[in-house]
């Protein structure tokens, strides 16, 4: 019974698309209320204020990026990871496949666009020294609101910061397609695209746990049924229904972590040493410290 | 009244000049144009500094005066019944008292010859007939000391002569201070007439005329004083002249 | 030409024009659309459009009744008194210069995601043309007025309320104006608080999706919202200071 | 109290206030940072900041150049003809309800990354109060000065620059200095069209990176910048227009 | 010339009316406040529609006229003597010419007193001198028709005796129409008297005093002329009053 149901407010890390599947899902089928949850998803216009609102308790949970999440618990917001979202990484660097850039080395003396994420400059910077390139011998540009349609339009040759997932597909509808480069081959080391963080003082709530068991069930349920999934998810709002969203749905599926609330804490050392070498960490605290698995500890 | 001085951009205007208003009676003021006429009538009204106004009751002048300025400064938004009641909307009213006024206000407008535009907006008047509804709203604030600069500059003879009449009715006992430019007009209403003139400005004079005002301009005796006046005001004027 | 076929020519000649742009500058459809598709979109998704437009719509109503009363209020407020005008007037300007971003978590934290927040971000846009408008307004009373009410005994506070704003009205008109341009801006950028409905809204996540056209179908909508609401705040302020003569002839005319 | 120190004292004022809210509220660092720690992020960010800051204030600075210039033109475009009036005027309204973000491709489309892009964009956001100010201005001249230069024989030319445009000077100054209040956020704004550089986008980066300190930091940079340039543009409208009487006591004096 | 007619919310000014100024003749235009003697003027300077007005050149008067107005229409942002070559400088003249006009409106500013006040704001100005300002535009326009409503209005006895010479000396041999309120200004100034009366409004007259202007008012045959005169605007007055 709803009236009984405890309030849960998730803040998405932006409006509402495929990447969200399991919490759609979760809520159009039930799954939520059947943990006794009652759930509402608000979707912010800036990726930025979901952990602030979390960490100024005015949510539960929010969507958020794992390395974000680094530099947010450095900058000390009292966030901890409490499950994952979408578990490999989505962000790319984006050229025309029929453009002059085979490989990464041809970016040299060329224009990346970026949309300002934080971090681009630290993805890119890696991608380009394994191919001993450095940051400046690119010209990076903030296209800030339109990614593709700068590549596409040949005002950058390349792009960092597209989700493989979206701007691809994106690309390919407008009759213009893309190659990527992932930054996992380039030698950043693989990481979780979307996450759920929640406040440190509330790990011991209860409604943490049911709603990571509402959302694992989601996600099995959705990568059994992804048709019956797509129709459902389409339905809440028409602006979904399109073939990009199609695509991406299609796309995003095999990417959704299968068991949201385990923790690969080895992925998230790997990072925090990584973000430490390019200058972004100055320490590396305890995983334990701001990512945990709650369901791996016993009940109270 | 008193005046430690008064300077515009350099001219002196008034330097250590006294000037005394006889309570009840008509003070007429004359002078040539620009020897300062108004800037004493704003002295004494307070609206620039350097004076020191000292009343024989030791009371100071809030509340006791009214002030008809060189132009009608009538409000563009109000209409002209509302503009002669003005004074009596910013110091606030009752409805029921402002009913009243307006009463008095339309009985007013009448004798000025504006009954029919009471409610018409100042933009639609003529000159005259602008200046007319600016006198009514000095009449309407039926102070004891009342200041005009050339209340009847805008009129014809005729109208002119007729609100003379009804000014001289309504502030009679007042204590007035009449700016005019018209000798016979002050001759008319005047008890004590004052000429401006010099600079540093003092006004020299009285003259006074004999009976009671309204008086007729017709008669010899005023005709010599005129005389007399004109004679003094084209001292003054000549004054001014190599003044400046 | 009757007035009510002249705007609808207006309109014709516009989309016109904006046709022939788009060919002649030769742009990408992801660019720039045509009005031919921009009218497609707007056909096909009239229902999903005009209920984000009905949001909007909403936002934009309050933003400028609150806007121009506090823009109004602050104006006389300042006028009023020279410590708010001391205090008070840096505030003001400042507030012009906060980048939405760096209000938005506070807004939230205040407002939570509601209407609220939205509709005050919309009013910290809309209400600074109106404040400095009307004070330039109240600072320009004709000074014979003044004086007059000054002999006339008059509280300062009658001087205000009763010759200074009415005096100033002309200016708090044009300063409506300008609240009324930008009132659907402020709107939209209102959304950007957070929201999951409105025309921001929708247009920031077609342009995030490459639907443009459905993004210029949207952005087509609001600006006919702004000129509507522009010409009926530009009449009735008109209307107000009807005694303020216009000296352009064919401002007469509609 | 000196005209030196009046200044400094609001500002003491104003920094202590910040701190009570924030004490007050319990607002957390990272959604309103208290001035102390954003003062210490300025000092020891100090030159970061100063070298985005120059960028903004040469864009802020061109903006409202441009802007007043764009904005007074287009005014006495409309006040003088009426056909400019019906076909520019809307234009003019619905580019207000334009976002950034719907016209930022076209603008780099057309004007590439540079400098030139960012500007125009301000100069959207600046130009609009200074031509609605101006046009009233122009339209409210004296109608007895307009009917004594006909008899004159006056072009409509010469009653246009020789009276409604000396008229319409102080309803310039008061556009302009709405301008001035909007010309910091019309550049940050700018700054979003695609840049790498500017206070706007150092406040988006920091804002990525949690960084909230510095972006308060850079914000209150912007703010000190808003409040000069207001100051400036005030004073200096108030010279220009030094015929027009003022009448707020308290307005003489700093 | 003639008006079809002149309506101002529901008054009706003027009917079928004609007037006709004769060529290098003062005309005179007497009448009570509110008839409608400006509105008459504007009509002619082409400023209010329904007038009909013909030349006997068959010329129109683009170019022609010079209009003094009630108020005094200076341009406060512009010092005196700008205001005074404003005119030309509507019309458009090179900076040599231009030097030119300044000496000259410096001179006429001289001859109506100004001389010191050439620089000056109007603002600095008194009533007064405001409307010298004024007809020193006026004048500098040397224009073959001259209209002036009440162009002494604000002026003393002396000031105005003596500018009154000064427009008689330097527009004489114009077409001149002079709108006032004193009767014997005009009967000192005009060749040609009418006293504008009743709703809607006719000229009456002309009266027409002998002898070249200026003439002295003190004159026999111009006091019976006055007496006529206050007569005739005595009717007027009370035609207006019951038509009102
Ligand atoms: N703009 C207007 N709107 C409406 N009525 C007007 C307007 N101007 C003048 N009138 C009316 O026309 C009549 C004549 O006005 P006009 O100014 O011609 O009078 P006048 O003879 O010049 O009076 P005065 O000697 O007082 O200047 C007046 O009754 C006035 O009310
Ligand atoms: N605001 C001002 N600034 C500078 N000078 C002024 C100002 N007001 C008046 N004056 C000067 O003071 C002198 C007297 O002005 P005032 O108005 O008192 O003359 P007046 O006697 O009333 O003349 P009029 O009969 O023409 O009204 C004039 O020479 C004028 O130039
Ligand atoms: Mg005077
Ligand atoms: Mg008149």
């Amino acid at each position: 019974p709803a009236a009984a149901a405890d309030k849960l407010t998730v803040v998405l890390d932006w409006f509402v698309n495929p990447d969200h599947a399991p919490l759609v899902v979760a809520r159009e089928k039930g799954f939520f209320e059947g943990e006794g949850l009652d759930v509402e998803l608000v979707a912010p216009a800036d990726p930025n204020d979901p952990p602030k609102l979390v960490a100024a308790k005015q949510a539960d949970i929010a969507v958020s990026y794992q390395p974000q999440l680094h530099l947010q618990v450095q900058e000390g917001l009292p966030l901890v990871r409490i499950g994952t979202l979408v578990a490999t990484p989505l962000n790319s660097l984006v050229v025309l496949k029929d453009g002059p850039v085979k490989r990464i080395e041809d970016l040299k003396g060329r224009k990346v666009g970026f949309s300002v994420g934080g971090f681009e400059d630290a993805l890119l910077g890696a991608m380009l020294a394994r191919h001993g390139l450095k940051l400046d011998d690119v010209e990076l540009v903030n296209v800030n609101f339109s990614l593709s349609p700068s590549v596409i339009a040949g005002q950058v040759d390349g792009v960092i910061g597209a989700f493989r997932n979206f701007e691809l597909n994106q690309m390919d509808l407008a009759g213009h397609p893309g190659r990527a480069f992932y930054p996992e081959e380039e030698g950043v080391p693989a990481y979780d695209e979307l996450i759920y963080v929640a406040h440190k003082d509330g790990l011991a709530r209860p409604e943490l746990r049911r709603f990571l068991a509402a959302v694992e069930q989601a996600t099995l349920w959705t990568l059994n049924h992804p048709d019956e999934a797509w129709n459902l998810f389409k339905a809440t709002d028409k602006a979904l229904d399109d073939e990009l969203n199609h695509r991406a749905w299609n796309a995003t599926l095999p990417r959704l972590a299968h068991s949201p609330a385990a923790l690969d804490d080895g992925r998230y050392r790997r990072f925090a040493v990584f973000l430490k070498a390019q200058g972004l960490l100055k320490a590396e605290p305890p995983v334990a410290s701001y990512a945990v698995d709650l369901l791996a500890e016993k009940q109270p | 009244m008193g005046v430690r001085r008064l300077v515009y951009d350099g001219t002196v205007l008034f330097e250590n000049m006294r000037f005394r208003l006889e309570g009840a009676l008509w003070t007429c003021l004359l002078g040539p144009s620009g020897v300062g006429k108004t800037s004493l009538l704003r002295l004494i009204a307070g609206l620039a500094p350097g004076a020191l106004v000292v009343t024989d009751d030791g009371r100071g002048l809030e509340g006791r005066v009214a002030l008809m300025a060189q132009q009608d400064l009538l409000l563009p938004w109000l209409p002209v019944i509302e503009n002669v009641i003005l004074g009596y909307r910013l110091r606030g009213t009752t409805r029921a008292e402002r009913r009243r006024l307006r009463d008095q206000a339309r009985e007013l407008l009448a004798r000025v010859g504006l009954e029919r535009h009471a409610e018409a907006l100042p933009a639609a008047l003529s000159g005259g007939m602008r200046q007319r509804a600016a006198l009514a709203r000095t009449l309407m604030e039926d102070r004891p000391i009342v200041l005009m600069d050339e209340p009847f500059s805008a009129l014809d003879a005729i109208t002119r002569h007729r609100l003379q009449e009804l000014a001289a009715g309504l502030l009679a006992g007042r204590t007035v201070l009449l700016v005019t430019h018209n000798p016979l007009e002050a001759l008319r209403l005047g008890h004590r007439l004052y000429v401006l003139s010099g600079r540093p400005a003092t006004p020299r004079g009285p003259l006074l005329p004999k009976g009671p005002p309204p008086r007729d301009p017709a008669d010899q005796a005023l005709l010599a004083l005129e005389a007399e006046l004109l004679r003094e005001l084209t001292r003054s004027a000549a004054l001014l002249e190599e003044a400046s | 030409m009757s007035r009510f076929l002249r705007p609808l020519v207006t309109a014709a000649g516009i989309l016109l024009a904006w046709e022939l742009l788009v060919r002649a500058a030769g742009l990408p459809p992801f660019i720039l659309p045509g009005p031919g598709r921009v009218l497609t979109a707007l056909a096909a998704q009239h229902e999903l459009i005009l209920r984000h437009a009905a949001v909007t719509l909403s936002e934009i109503v309050l933003g400028i009744l609150l806007g121009s009363l506090f823009g109004a209020a602050s104006a006389v407020l300042i006028a009023a008194s020279r410590h708010a005008r001391r205090w008070l007037m840096p505030l003001l300007v400042v507030s012009q210069a906060l980048p939405v971003f760096a209000l938005a978590p506070l807004l939230v934290l205040w407002l939570g995601y509601g209407m609220a927040s939205k509709v005050a971000m919309a009013v910290i846009i809309i209400f600074f043309p109106v404040t400095a408008a009307f004070l330039d307004g109240l600072r320009r009373t004709e000074p014979g007025w003044i004086e007059l009410a000054r002999v006339m005994d008059a509280s300062a506070f009658a001087i205000l309320t009763r010759i200074r704003i009415p005096a100033a009205l002309p200016a708090l008109a044009s300063g409506l104006r300008v609240a009324a341009a930008v009132a659907p801006i402020g709107a939209v950028v209102g959304e950007w608080v957070g929201s999951s409905a409105g025309l921001g809204y929708l247009m920031l996540h077609a342009n995030a999706r490459m639907q443009v056209d459905l993004m210029f179908a949207a952005l087509l909508v609001l600006a006919v919202m702004a000129l509507a609401l522009w010409l009926a705040v530009d009449r009735g302020a008109r209307a107000v200071v009807r005694w303020q003569p216009e000296t352009l002839a064919h401002d007469h005319q509609g």
